[in-house]
Formats: structure tokens, C-alpha cells, sequence
């Protein structure tokens, strides 16, 4: 078995978020296979709701597309009231896929990673 | 195997606008591409936020010649001519709140630059205020956002879907003009034009759904909003290519972009898009169809086109989606900056300053403070944040309220302003602004009191 | 030894506003204090900025009862009718480019507020374009910023020194308002008149002169604009009070603050103060004097209070300064956050995109970008911070440019709102802004000509 | 002789920066007569004009107030054009004495410090 660190899921997924209302909702979705098994198995909606919890979350779904190796996180709450009501610089919560690329912390190992990603550099 | 290449009926549909702030000379390559195209090509632009209609309605209850999007010129000037001579035509919801008006605008363009008046066709039945009374709406279930009970309604429309579009290109126009629609519809309506779709085409109806829904949001199916350098690279992002759908009569397309543009067309860049502003992948709900995702697949072809095929359709819902605006007040937003040693304590001081005189003179309103360098975005300046930051640095103060009165959103920012005699230590560079505020919500209407109030109109 | 407890005639002398956007209710305070002292009392309000004049030059050419401070209300309504009844006098330059209008505006809020009507002198001759050519003022020595010879001249004001305020105030008024004055002759004017200086005594006037120049910025004598915390702590910073001089009839005066407030003053509050604004000490230049700092001596000699002694005058300039204001185009602002991964390269890839992007549809102007968190206000975006700063974490883009028309402006700060679907990964919260911009420059002109302009009114 | 580190003259000095047109004044003040020898001897013109340099500072002029431990440096040509011309988030130059109170590095010693220095941890 390959030598796993823990890294954040940037390294081996990429997202983006988009917003209805207060809701949002932020894709994750795996470079390769392995890191899809990665994603499918540790991303759940339990530790994505901590994750966004001191936001405002009250809850999250997730859906799963494995032809694309992609989960959906539907987000409630996690808007401060959404683009009309809220006070946040970033309104429309349009970086919240940063935040969840960079605070969820899996175990990751090399072949879940691009071949070009910055991340390999860890392991040296 | 089907033949992409040789057997199948084609329709280009390109998108050169995401949003009401897109680039206006998008849309350029897009249609240099699709002059040696002979297939049916259709040119959409969305620029339709959903804020957008409570200013334009107010635009058109000042001038009854305005209320269309304030940048229909900008999107329309440079490709008109081509689109004219070339059969390019043009499907856009720059009709915001005054449809008929954004048709008139562009006759008029036409006649300034000396070329022939297009034929233009305008679908109208989306401004519900003209057939639902004000208690109707406000009785009605809401889907999201706040509650409405006790607003003044500023704007009032429904989602229109495809097939007035469809049966609008159906009186041979080159140019079809909607308020509020279904972003995707924009591509749906050519499609169920071009390979005469019914309403019972529900797999067609779902992947001309799912290709509108890739085409809606402008670049950003093309490698823009993607670019994360040094993990995802997109060549040559500043002249990104706006997309391009290549869709087959068998319901298969492809994505691609226009020749000599950069960005990026793969997998990746489709599924994030694809993703965007979904809530459950097995149910899209729009008007005409509920599409079905899970079953996609994505092929890259060739560099930067990819294959989109295995959309699935279930049944049309039988309630549609109307976004009701109404007032709600003012925003005052305000900054300084802090830089140098102890920067990070002195931006601090300057928001505890802000925070005590809010409360000593008595402003009543929802307030919020960030600092800008320690993670504002993501953390509140009254949480912890998660980042490294140090002491020393490079740290702005925001703070951002709301309030029913102007004058109280004024001396809110006023509070941060006056930081510049009577807060800490070398504040600089403040800026305030005010804003007047739209609050949204979404309710749901049976399309039966819909659907006989839509009707097209030939300009 | 003097002493200043029973042998001095003093004047007190508080500063209710040191720049256009100071608090509202500071002077309350003051006021408050004053009511128990018998001694002359005066309360002073700066409140008009370099640029201020050209727009308020705009306000009056458009309606000729506006003109004067736009905040005159907010400053005057708190405390006028205890001023009046306490025989506090008011001396301020809310008079801008239209000191009889604002006069008339204090009349009119007495009677609202039903109180007696107040006698008020106003001091005309600050605006030379009254009395010189276009030709003479564009001909005249520049001392200080842009090259004036294409301009057109917007607002020209002279700097008026405090004797006119004197001459108002033998009048037997109860308020004093002028248009341009320099800052500190709103104290040096009640001194004269209450201590009886002639042009003669230098070193009064130089007292004076340092006296207001220690006022005229409000708190920042007292506290504000100085914490560092942990360095330097100021109790109470939120609540600091504004300052109140007590002028002895020896030429030393006391720096101190109301009862009941925050802030601080002491030997470092007041050297930070003397020294803003101030080129070289030996040779503070006003219109009356050329005060001499070289001297002083500061003495603590109870908490809060500072005595300010050893001031050395010279002989008053023969040259007058003038400030020109002209109209320069528009700067438009924009910005856009990136947090997160990788947030300094995404940040740093969006700045390349739109300056590609402006090089590409040829927009001309002199722009500037900047990343905030990463140092902005001290190093541009194409600089190397020496802060330090993590690849992850908070940073906003700031693009910034100046046009000469507006229709560029607003094409360029596009180009940064057009990053939400064409820039990179992630972006959010832009903020977009156009300002329309004044550039002003500094002429020197012959007293001789200005003095037989000035004209004292009484409404 | 006291035990001496390089540390930025904030541990030693206050100061303010002011503008007129595209001249900025940036004063240094002593804490204590102990900090004014180092700021007199230390904080020439030479070196304030290199540290203001990439602002575009073309002349530093420094003057002495020795009776209140303070300089002023009146610097050139810093403001990017001035409060009117510039294009700079803070175009009056108001943070720019900070920027003088980080970058210039002295040698200090604890007496030239205040009692209740942070700084004085540096020397423990």
C-alpha cells in the first residue's frame, strides 16, 4: 500500500460553488480514480457540514455522479441569507469551494495526485 | 456507431455572454466561427441576474422606453451586421423588464449602422404582476429566500421556459427577445425548433437542457473560473474562447470553443460547470423537462471538444418557479487599511472604535465586520481564522451593515470614515459606499395560470 | 514664574471637527465643559478638505443657495443653542464656495429649533476668481502639484489669514464663517481679538498659529490616530474626546480634552501632531507669521494636560497661497477576492488576465494594480513585499485607472467584474466604483492683491 | 555597553505621516532620550530616501526638533502623483509612516525601549 500523508483535498480534487438563495452548493470532483475512491469514501456529508458549520450551515446533502468521479454538496444556510441579504464581501458565496479545497484534510498518496501537482513535492 | 462527422443534422449554438457583466466583444470569435458554417448557428446571450429585473422594472416605470438590459448595446453593436448577413441569430433574455422595448433598441441600432431592420420576435407572459394580483402572489408557497408577507413587491417574474422560444423562431425571425427565462432555454427553444421536438421528447428535452446549462454561464465551460495556476493551467486565460455547442439530431453534442481563442475545454472544466448551481444532478428541474445527469458521460474527442452524451428526461413539474423582488433597505459598506508592524492589532482596534460608536449613538441595523488579508471571505474579523497570517502586514477593515433609512447606512460608513482623525494609528485609503438593497424570493405557480398569458410579438 | 492658575487672562478655544467627515456629535463635550468656565470660549470646525471647494464650487453654480459644507447641519444642529445661550462662539469654514449660504442655513436652523436668531459675520475674498483673470491665475508660480496651463479651473481659493476673523469678531458676533482660510487661523483669529494683537507680535502669533495648528485636526491631538496596541495604548478610543486649548495671555497655552471622555494627551500625542503636515519646523508658513517650532517645549504637567510653550515667530510671507482646483476625468476602482489554495497565484493571474485584457481592447489610461493582503498600500501588484505572506489564504485584487471619459472608466472596471465567469478559480465579492476626479495645484499670489478683497458681511 | 539587537525602529519610535501635494512628511519620534541618539545618529536622509525609493521618492530633507526627541523627514515625490493624481488605495501616503517604522532597522538596546515594550521579549 502507498505511503499516505494527510494533505487538503486540493490536492487531488478541484470545485466550484454557485448559489440559489441562501443555499449553496460546491462540487468536488476527483483528477483520477483513486482519488475519486478517496473523495467518495471520506468526503461525507457529516464532516462537509463541519466544515461549513461556523458559516451558517444547518445541513448537507450530497449526491454522487461516478461516471464523472464528482460528488454535489447541497448546502443549507451556509450564505449569511444569500446574495440579497447578506453582508459578506463575497455575497453569492462564489469562494466557498477555496474553503472546503483547503479545510478538508484527507490521507492522500501519490497516485490520487496530477502528474504535475505541486502537492508531490511532500512526499520527497 | 453513430457518425458525428458525416450522418448526423447539426445545430451550432454559441454563448457570448455568461452574465449582465460578461465582456462585450465575446461573442467576436463566436461568430468569425460560424461564418464558414453553413448548419442552422444561433448566438445566445444571457445577462439576466436575478436582482437585475427589481432595477429594470424601476427603469421602465421612469421611462417606459427603457427597463430592457443596460448593456444590450454593448452585446449587440459589434455583431449585429455579421449576424444579419451571416444567418446568425440571436436568442437573448436582454428583455429584462421591457422586452418589447429591447426589440425596439435594436431596430434602432440597426437603422444607425445602415443595415437592414432585423425581424424580431418578443415573447412576453413572464411579468406575472400583469396577470396574478399582489395577494395572490404573496399567498403563494415559497421555495426560498425571505419571507415575503409583508414586502412591497418591486418585480414579480416567472421562469419562463423553451417552447415559446421554439414558437417564436417557428415565424421566421432572426432575432427572439424574452424577459425571464429559464437560462437554459436560451439553447433549448433552437433545438426544439431545429429537430422539432414535442414536449413528450423527454431525453431530447433533457440534453438540450443539460448543453443550455453548460452554454449559460459563458466561459466558464471554457477554462475561465477553472484556472488555479500550477495545479489547473488554462492557456492564454485573458483571451479565453466563449463556448461553442456543435448538437446532434441523435442527442449527443459537443462543447468546443472558437479558433485562435485560449482557455480550455476537457472534462474537468465540463464537469464543474455542470455541477454549477445544480442541486440534485438526477433532478434539473426546468419548465420543460426534469433532466437527469447521473447517467452522462464525457468524451474528449479531440483537443479542446468534448462529447457530452446520456442525458436522460423525466416529466415536466407541474409548478413553475417566479422570483418576487421587493425593497429592503440600504447597504453601507466602508474600508481602511492598516499596514506595517502590529497592522493585524490596529485593524482590530479600528473595528472595537466602530463597534463601541455604533452602539453610543444608537444605530439600529444588521451589521458585520471583516478583515481583508486575515481571511475575509471565509471568517468574520470576530472569529479566528484559519490562515497564517502575522501580526505585521497588510490588513483592511470592512465594515458592512444594513438599514431601513439612507441616512442611517450614512452614518454607518461615516463611523469607518471618521477613522481617518479618530481611529488608531495610521489608517489609510478609506472608501464607503451605499446601496440600495433588493431582497429576492422564489415561489412556486401552477403553469395552468401561466401558460395561456404568453404571447409572441413580431417588431 | 507665571502662574497660570489666578494671574493669566486665557481664552479657551475647542475643536469640534477636523476634516470633512469627523464625527458629528464631537463638540458636545466641549460644549458641556465650556458651560462652567466664564473665561472667552470659542468652538472651531474644520471641515474643508483640498478638493472639497471644486465640487462644492459644482453645488452653488448649480443652485445658488448651496455651496457651503454639506455636513453644516450634522455639525451646527447639536450644539447651537447651547452655544448661543452660553456665549460659546462658533468660528468654522463650513462656508466652502459659499460662506453667505451657509450663514443663511445657520439662520434658518434657528428658527427651526425656535431659538434666537444668531449674529453671524461672514469673511468673503477667498475665491480670486472673483478678482483675477483665468489668464493671471494660470500665469501665476506654481508651488505644488500639477501643471495648471490646459485646465479647466474648476475652483481658485486663497488661504486667508486670521486677522479677517479678528475684524469679524469686533463685530460683536456670535459666529464667524469663512470659505478658504488656513486651518489654524479658526483659532488664531479669536486670540487676536481677544488678546489684542497687532501684526506685530510674532511670537504671539506664531503661539497662536501652533495652537491651532495642534486643533485643527480634532482627536488627533488627543489620542486618535495614534494607538498602537500594546505600544501605545489609548484609553477609551471610541469615546475620545476633542481637544480644548486654554490660551494664557503670555502666549503659552495648555492642550487638553473635555470631562468624561477617552483618549490621551500627552507629550507624544502632541508632537505627532505637531509635526503632520508640517515641512520644515523652523518655518511653519500662514499668512499672519512664520511660526518657529524650533523652541518649543512641552511640559506634562497633569494628566491630559500639556503646557505648549516657547514659540518664536518671523515676519509674514509677501505671497499668499492659492489652491487650483480642475476637473481631471474618472478613476474607476474594482476589486475581486481570492481565499483558499493557492489564493496569491490566482490573485496574481487575475491582474495578468485584465491587463492583457485592457492591452487588448486598447484602453487607454494610467492604471494600477494592487493586491490587498499582500501589502497593497505599500507595494503595487508587480512589486515584491517584504511582509510575509503564505501562498494560501486572503487576498483582493484592486485595479485602479484614470480616463478621460467615463464610458472608459466604465469599460475598464468591467474587466475586473467580468473575472467572475472569465478569470480565474474561485473569485468573489467584486465591488466596482467610478469617481469623478478633481487635481488641483498650489499658486502663489501677492498679498497686495488679496487683501483689499476681503470684505466682512454681517447676516 | 548594553547588548544590542536589529530590530525595526518601531520598538524605539512613533511617528505620522502627512501630505501635501506630492510631498509626504513622515515624522520620527523617540521614546525616550536613549532612542533619539540612535534615531539622530542612525535615521540619516540617506537611508529614509532608499527605504521611500520603489515609492518613487526622488529627495529626503531631514529636520531636528531635539527638544521634543523628534525628526521629520520631508520626503519627495512619494505619493504617486499626490492625493488628486495618485492611483493608490491610500492616496494621501497616511500608512506610510508605518511603513518607515518597519523598514528601518536599527540596532537597539533595551533602554531605548519603553517599560512595557513588546519587543523586549526579542532580548530574553
Amino acid at each position: 500500500m502507498l505511503h499516505k500523508i494527510k494533505l487538503p483535498v486540493h490536492s487531488i480534487a478541484h470545485g466550484r460553488a454557485g448559489d440559489k438563495g441562501d443555499v449553496s452548493n460546491v462540487s468536488l470532483i476527483a483528477y483520477n480514480k483513486f482519488g475519486w475512491e478517496n473523495i467518495r469514501e471520506n468526503a461525507t456529508e457529516d464532516i462537509v457540514l463541519s466544515i461549513f458549520k461556523h458559516l451558517g450551515a444547518t445541513s448537507v446533502k450530497r449526491y454522487e455522479l461516478p461516471n464523472l468521479m464528482a460528488l454535489n454538496f447541497v448546502v443549507q444556510n451556509a450564505l449569511g441569507g444569500g446574495v440579497n441579504s447578506s453582508l459578506r464581501l463575497d455575497r453569492h458565496g462564489k469562494t466557498l469551494s477555496s474553503y472546503l479545497l483547503y479545510h478538508l484534510i484527507l490521507n492522500v498518496s501519490l497516485d490520487m495526485m496530477p502528474n504535475n501537482s505541486p502537492y508531490r513535492e511532500k512526499f520527497k | 456507431m453513430f457518425n458525428y462527422v458525416t450522418m448526423s443534422k447539426k445545430v451550432y449554438i454559441g454563448c457570448g455572454a455568461g452574465f449582465a457583466g460578461d465582456r462585450y466583444d465575446a461573442s467576436i470569435p463566436i461568430v468569425e466561427d460560424f461564418k464558414s458554417i453553413n448548419e442552422p448557428k444561433y448566438l445566445m446571450f444571457e445577462v439576466l441576474a436575478e436582482r437585475t429585473l427589481a432595477i429594470a422594472q424601476q427603469y421602465r416605470i421612469n421611462d417606459n422606453t427603457k427597463g430592457y438590459s443596460p448593456y444590450l448595446d454593448y452585446y449587440i453593436k459589434p455583431v449585429l451586421e455579421d449576424c444579419l448577413e451571416h444567418k446568425i441569430k440571436i436568442i437573448s433574455n436582454m428583455g429584462a423588464a421591457n422586452p418589447l422595448g429591447a426589440a425596439k433598441r435594436i431596430v434602432e441600432i440597426a437603422k444607425e449602422k445602415n443595415i437592414r431592420k432585423p425581424k424580431i420576435a418578443v415573447v412576453l407572459g413572464d411579468d406575472i404582476l400583469n396577470y396574478m394580483s399582489e395577494k395572490d402572489i404573496l399567498n403563494s408557497p415559497t421555495m426560498e429566500g425571505l419571507d415575503i408577507k409583508n414586502s412591497k413587491i418591486t418585480a414579480a417574474n416567472v421562469y419562463l421556459g423553451a417552447f415559446p422560444i421554439a414558437n417564436a423562431l417557428k415565424k421566421d425571425v432572426d432575432i427572439v427577445i424574452v424577459g425571464r427565462s429559464v437560462d437554459s432555454a436560451l439553447a433549448l427553444g433552437p433545438l426544439i425548433h431545429e429537430f422539432d421536438w414535442d414536449a413528450k421528447n423527454l431525453n431530447m428535452l433533457s440534453s438540450g437542457t443539460i448543453c443550455g446549462h453548460l452554454l449559460e454561464c459563458g466561459a466558464q465551460v471554457t477554462g475561465a473560473y477553472f484556472a488555479d495556476p500550477g495545479f489547473k493551467d488554462v492557456p492564454d486565460l485573458f483571451n479565453v474562447g466563449f463556448p461553442i455547442a456543435e448538437f446532434h439530431e441523435n442527442g449527443d453534442f459537443f462543447i468546443t470553443k472558437p479558433k485562435n481563442t485560449g482557455g480550455l475545454v476537457n472534462k474537468a472544466t465540463i464537469t464543474e460547470q455542470l455541477l454549477y448551481e445544480t442541486h440534485n444532478p438526477n433532478e434539473y428541474i426546468v419548465p420543460d423537462v426534469v433532466a437527469d445527469m447521473s447517467k452522462l458521460n464525457l468524451l474528449e474527442k479531440e483537443p479542446n471538444k468534448v462529447l457530452v452524451k446520456g442525458a436522460v428526461g423525466h416529466k415536466k413539474p407541474e409548478l413553475l418557479k417566479a422570483t418576487i423582488c421587493s425593497e429592503s433597505g440600504f447597504m453601507g459598506e466602508a474600508e481602511m487599511s492598516y499596514a506595517g508592524p502590529n497592522a493585524l492589532q490596529r485593524a482590530k482596534l479600528a473595528i472595537e472604535v466602530i463597534e463601541k460608536r455604533i452602539q453610543k449613538i444608537g444605530l439600529q441595523g444588521k451589521t458585520r465586520f471583516d478583515i481583508i488579508g486575515a481571511g475575509s471571505v471565509h471568517f468574520s474579523s470576530s472569529e479566528e481564522n484559519t490562515y497564517n497570517n502575522e501580526l505585521d502586514g497588510d490588513y483592511r477593515i470592512r465594515s458592512a451593515g444594513f438599514f431601513e433609512n439612507k441616512e442611517d447606512a450614512e452614518q454607518f460608513v461615516a463611523e469607518t470614515y471618521s477613522l481617518y482623525c479618530s481611529g488608531p494609528s495610521a489608517g489609510g485609503g478609506a472608501r464607503t459606499s451605499i446601496t440600495k438593497e433588493t431582497s429576492t424570493a422564489s415561489i412556486l405557480i401552477d403553469r395552468n395560470i401561466v401558460e395561456p398569458q404568453i404571447k409572441i410579438e413580431i417588431i
